[in-house]
């Protein structure tokens, strides 16, 4: 930030920029002006902050990030978990998963780190076997065991929720999901757990996470009234992660 | 038969109707070969374009055959345009064709369907006007009288009842023009085919029409059968182009005269050729002397005519004169 | 294969990409010869119906001038979204290859169908005249004077169209299509795997020129002699 | 503002969408000028370079074109991202409005040359050849002749150019650069909010429809008489 | 002065070569008309505009004042063909500018940024065309003609020392061409321009022409002075020609003088008019009957000319005809 006191964030539209908002007159009140650059993409907000242009991003999990520091060779940190948005399969067609028939159609995100979240939720319920369960960056080509014949296909994540009538089961990101109408608490027929390793992170590089208004801001994101605010808000779709 | 009934025309540029015909009353019957006349835009290929709408007049009605074309609706339109050829003045050929097809065109227009036929009829078409060799050739390869070759060709593809012609001939070098002309008046002749023909050559003029109109600046100023208009002249602007017809008249306003001796005469006549052996035997009987100083002596289509300007000399001249006039030729003193 | 790999050390799977050029190939295919069949009437309609032309129709010209630019003026993603449950309808389905078609033919067609306007604009007043007069109809007008003279500039439209869908086929992996544009998004901007990028790009880039030199082959062959 | 309220429910700041109209505007205003000062003489160029043109330099030509046919091959987004360091280079930020200049100008500028290109090779043979006679340079040539005698396929050619701008802007949303298509992508296709993506495909289409309006007026002025 | 050197010019054309000139030589000197007559795709348009390099000749030189126009580059090119005028067989104006545009056109292209300067001479040169009233108007707004003189206004703009007319007056009317052909001349004469003339209209020849080539097949099968030529054609295509500028001989060949009795003769002399008084005088003398069949009696340039078909009748005929070979009159017996 070009003034002592700004600081700009980037974020994802839902939920993060949302709950950024919400931090806004609490850190108004230290003394911080909040700054936030809504980002609809996943590559940007991470490359602006390494470069410089925006100070911290709060968008993604840790498996992504570390994926991308290791692509890309940035040293990106994380500064505190903020929250979790759990992922989720939707169906339109069948009440439970034991419905599904074998030959079932199903649509996951094509985003790598999303792919291979939907593989290994897909994996811990047992309905398909990957070579390697701990591997955060798995594929389709990492199936070992697919006993239901399910048929793969991979769609931008934003479009999952839109294909919920023409296939049998959806691998959608909460927060599509909550933005197309769904209700991951009622409707999910498979839904992580608050274990999960995709908590969402605020991020930043080593040279600021120790930056008093940066500790500012992630004790604000923490703090009981944001707590409050995200469970009264998303009825558990988005799910407080401290 | 074409007919005119107070038609008018006005173009709309920069906001303006600016008049490019006045209101006119015009016949121009069956099998005729009707000539228009004009200076450089006086409106002849207005009037012409009229014919078959590719002017709307701004006011009046055109009857081809008792149908008023200005009435019509399109697909009537269509059926009597099929029945009237066009030669452009800019040719309009279509760049994208060939010679052939280009020739081809108006008869697959008209429904012609069996190739054999279509090809049949190009190539009696450009052999008609001398382009057999060049049927493959694109129009972008043609010289400009073989690109109005094409044009003609097409024009005559269908057989039309009617031939609209403007400056059909100004691109093509006598010896073309006469070949094609000959090709009119045998279509004329054969087929009682009606030609309506702008141009600027005079000798077409006398060579192939019936009758003719004269436009100067919007207006018809003279009409009438080629041999009055011709020969008896009224409006200025006629005489100025009837003067070019009959070069006397164009040298004498040139050559200096003052030096020859004798009396300034004109002589005129038209129909069986009585003038030139009266001529002869007038000056054996008179003892007179004569120097022609000019003159022509030719056909209106098929009516010989003749206009002298000479110089008389002698004692009887005035007895020459009354002889010459009882022959029935007509004599105009001209002032020195 | 060896030299390959070392070359394109991410590149695990050649056989992906080959696929990914044979699902481009397909929806360019496919959709170029759609969007031909719609845009060339559309674009013979708009220029038809345009004021002071053959057919003058300001009505009609209006509104389908305003449904062209409503098309051209959605950007591809949105379309796709809004056209779903109409490419449902036509295909049967709203993914993949076939599910791509109808939102690229319905996003191409119109921006070829004003280069065609565009071109037939540029055929000259005296050959319309000289075929009104020989008779013609407006049908034949269009069938015999203003495609044929006009095609020199309908090819050159048809070049440009085929290479912006080309473009268009890159955001076709939302829907799951595939192709090579799709996979230069994710591997190389989703995925950081520049030696994928590279290779998909390239092969666009080929397929492209390919596209231009058959245009201009073609274009020369049949422009204006 | 009731009123609106309830039609548009999701819409909780009007500004924002002000916001971007104005984005979009100053990217197509920016964009656009860049895309003809770049465009135009590139078109120029490979009208003249090409094989029997005034001009011919098949090397030259055969380089231009490939160079026009990569920038038109590579999707757009994938061209931001590899043209992030050009772009840094030249306006000192890869992010907002100022960012996205550069890539929009870059993917626009060729596209344009071949609508340049297209047009120029309608003009007449005969008047070039007038003009080769009166002595003209070739600049003159270019200046006076093909310019002026091609404007009407060159300013048709912009109308397109723009409103294929139009759509590029849409993609400027993943640097952050915002504009009505950003907005449209984000609320519409991202956050399923159908109200946002309304308002903004409708400001959308009336911008298209007034470039349309403007590029048919232009066209109709200074086209061929 | 103009010089063609083993010049001959083929075009590609369908993936052969059709030769389009053959090989000839040609000088054509300072101040000179020299005028190319020719049939309909004879070369005429190829041959001129080989001389300022629009077409490039296959083989051979081509000099403009002793310059070799096919050695130049580029920017000497330029600079000669600034001194060239030219009038176009298809007009070729700039449809997006105005005809004071148009006209005004060569004079920016020569570096002249007055406007003042550029008005005024375009006004002049429009007042001499007479296209004063249309200077606003556009291309596609004009009559043929006009289109043909703003085309002539444009190639006189640079006042140039070369003036090339592909059928400059041939979408003129006799008018507007007699006009034009004055004006021409009148500049060949004040300011020594060389003028090469494509024409079809034989008295455009006649009247302003030294000298003319005639063009068939591509070859030059005659050349000479005006008079010579029209008076003693040697080649077949010649002498069609010429036979349409004094057309006597083609009436003679329509005309049925079957009937008419007596010797069919024809009578020419060029120079001084002393045919006509001595026909008068010869027949007085001999007492022969003369009968004028067809004729014309003019001017080629300056020089007085005439050519005269008749029938003779009477004993003494043959006197007569050595009275009249005496006076310098030629006599050709026609069969009958
Ligand atoms: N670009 C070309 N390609 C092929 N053949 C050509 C081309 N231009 C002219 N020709 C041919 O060369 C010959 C001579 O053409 P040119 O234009 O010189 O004739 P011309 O004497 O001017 O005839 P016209 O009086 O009809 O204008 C013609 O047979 C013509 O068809
Ligand atoms: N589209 C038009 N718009 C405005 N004025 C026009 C238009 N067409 C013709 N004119 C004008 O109308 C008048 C008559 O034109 P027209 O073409 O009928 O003349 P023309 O007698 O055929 O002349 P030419 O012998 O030179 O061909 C001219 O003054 C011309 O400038
Ligand atoms: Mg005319
Ligand atoms: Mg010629």
């Amino acid at each position: 930030g070009k003034d002592a006191q700004t600081l700009t964030v980037a974020a994802t539209a839902i939920p993060h920029a949302e709950i950024l908002k919400q931090v806004k007159p609490i850190l108004a009140r230290e003394g911080v002006n909040l700054q936030v650059k809504v980002f609809a993409d996943y590559v940007q907000p991470n490359m602006q902050v390494a470069e410089k242009n925006i100070d911290l991003n709060y968008f993604q999990t840790k498996p992504y990030l570390d994926a991308f520091n290791r692509e890309r060779g940035t040293h990106l940190t994380i500064i505190t978990g903020v929250h979790i948005e759990p992922f989720g399969a939707y169906s339109r067609k069948y009440k439970s998963i034991a419905e599904l028939p074998d030959g079932a159609s199903v649509t996951l995100p094509n985003d790598p780190s999303n792919n291979s979240r939907a593989l290994l939720l897909l994996a811990k319920n047992g309905l398909i076997t990957l070579k390697d369960p701990s591997n955060e960056m798995s594929t389709l080509k990492d199936i070992t065991a697919n006993p239901k014949h399910l048929k793969f296909r991979e769609l931008e994540a934003a479009m999952l929720p839109r294909t919920l009538d023409e296939v049998d089961l959806a691998l959608i990101n909460t927060n599509y999901a909550l933005a197309a109408g769904l209700n991951p608490t009622k409707d999910a027929l498979l839904i992580e757990d608050k274990n999960s390793p995709y908590v969402n992170y605020l991020v930043g590089r080593p040279d600021n996470q120790n930056d008093p208004r940066v500790q500012k801001l992630a004790k604000a994101l923490t703090s009981p009234e944001i707590k409050a605010f995200i469970e009264q808000k998303y009825h558990g779709a988005v799910l407080p992660a401290f | 038969m074409i007919r005119f009934v107070d038609v008018h025309k006005s173009y709309r540029a920069g906001g303006r109707d600016i008049p490019a015909l006045q209101r006119f009353n015009l016949d121009i019957a069956d099998g005729e070969v009707f000539g228009i006349i004009g200076l450089s835009g006086a409106g002849k290929s207005t009037l012409i374009r009229l014919i078959n709408l590719l002017e709307r007049p701004s006011g009046g009605q055109v009857f081809v055959d008792d149908v008023e074309m200005t009435a019509l609706a399109e697909p009537a339109l269509r059926a009597q345009r099929r029945r009237i050829g066009m030669i452009f003045q800019h040719f309009n050929l279509l760049a994208s064709q060939t010679v052939a097809d280009n020739v081809a065109f108006p008869i697959r227009l008209a429904g012609e369907r069996r190739a054999a036929v279509v090809r049949q009829r190009v190539e009696e078409l450009l052999a008609r006007v001398g382009l057999a060799d060049h049927a493959d050739k694109y129009p972008s390869q043609l010289s400009g009288g073989q690109k109005q070759r094409v044009g003609i060709a097409r024009a005559l593809a269908n057989r039309p009842s009617i031939l609209l012609c403007d400056e059909a001939t100004s691109a093509l070098d006598p010896q073309t023009t006469a070949s094609v002309l000959a090709l009119l008046a045998q279509i004329n002749r054969e087929l009682k085919l009606t030609i309506v023909l702008i141009t600027h050559e005079m000798d077409v003029v006398r060579r192939v029409c019936d009758r003719v109109a004269v436009l100067d600046g919007g207006a018809i100023v003279e009409r009438g059968s080629v041999a009055d208009v011709f020969l008896h002249p009224q409006h200025a602007t006629t005489k100025r182009f009837v003067n070019e017809a009959l070069p006397e008249e164009s040298a004498s306003a040139h050559v200096p005269y003052a030096q020859v001796p004798g009396r300034l005469l004109r002589l005129s006549f038209r129909g069986d050729a009585t003038m030139t052996p009266a001529l002869g035997r007038v000056a054996r009987e008179t003892g007179i002397d004569f120097n022609i100083l000019a003159g022509r002596i030719d056909r209106i289509k098929d009516l010989p005519y003749g206009q002298l300007t000479l110089a008389m000399q002698g004692d009887r001249v005035d007895a020459a004169l009354a002889a010459l006039r009882q022959a029935g030729i007509e004599i105009e003193e001209l002032p020195r | 294969m060896n030299l390959l790999q070392r070359l394109f050390p991410n590149i695990d799977d050649w056989a992906e990409i080959g696929r990914a050029c044979i699902d481009t190939l397909l929806m360019l295919g496919g959709s170029m010869a759609l969007t031909v069949a719609i845009g060339l009437p559309l674009g013979v309609l708009l220029y038809l119906t345009a004021p002071n032309q053959l057919r003058p129709m300001p009505k009609l010209y209006a509104i389908t001038s305003l449904l062209v630019n409503i098309l051209r003026s959605v950007p591809f993603i949105i379309l796709m979204i809004v056209l779903m449950p109409v490419t449902y309808v036509l295909v049967g389905t709203k993914l993949g290859i076939r599910g791509a078609i109808p939102p690229l033919v319905i996003g191409a067609a119109p921006f070829f169908a004003r280069l065609v306007e565009t071109a037939l604009r540029e055929v000259q007043q005296g050959v319309i005249e000289a075929s009104q007069a020989m008779g013609a109809s407006l049908w034949q007008i269009v069938r015999h004077v203003l495609l044929p003279e006009a095609r020199g500039g309908i090819f050159a439209g048809m070049t440009v169209t085929a290479i912006a869908l080309v473009g268009y086929t890159a955001m076709g992996g939302a829907i799951g299509s595939g192709g090579l544009g799709d996979l230069a998004y994710r591997y190389g901007y989703l995925s950081y795997k520049s030696d994928y990028m590279l290779v998909t790009v390239v092969l666009l880039i080929v397929l492209v020129q390919l596209l231009q030199m058959i245009g201009d082959r073609v274009v020369a062959r049949f422009g204006r002699h």
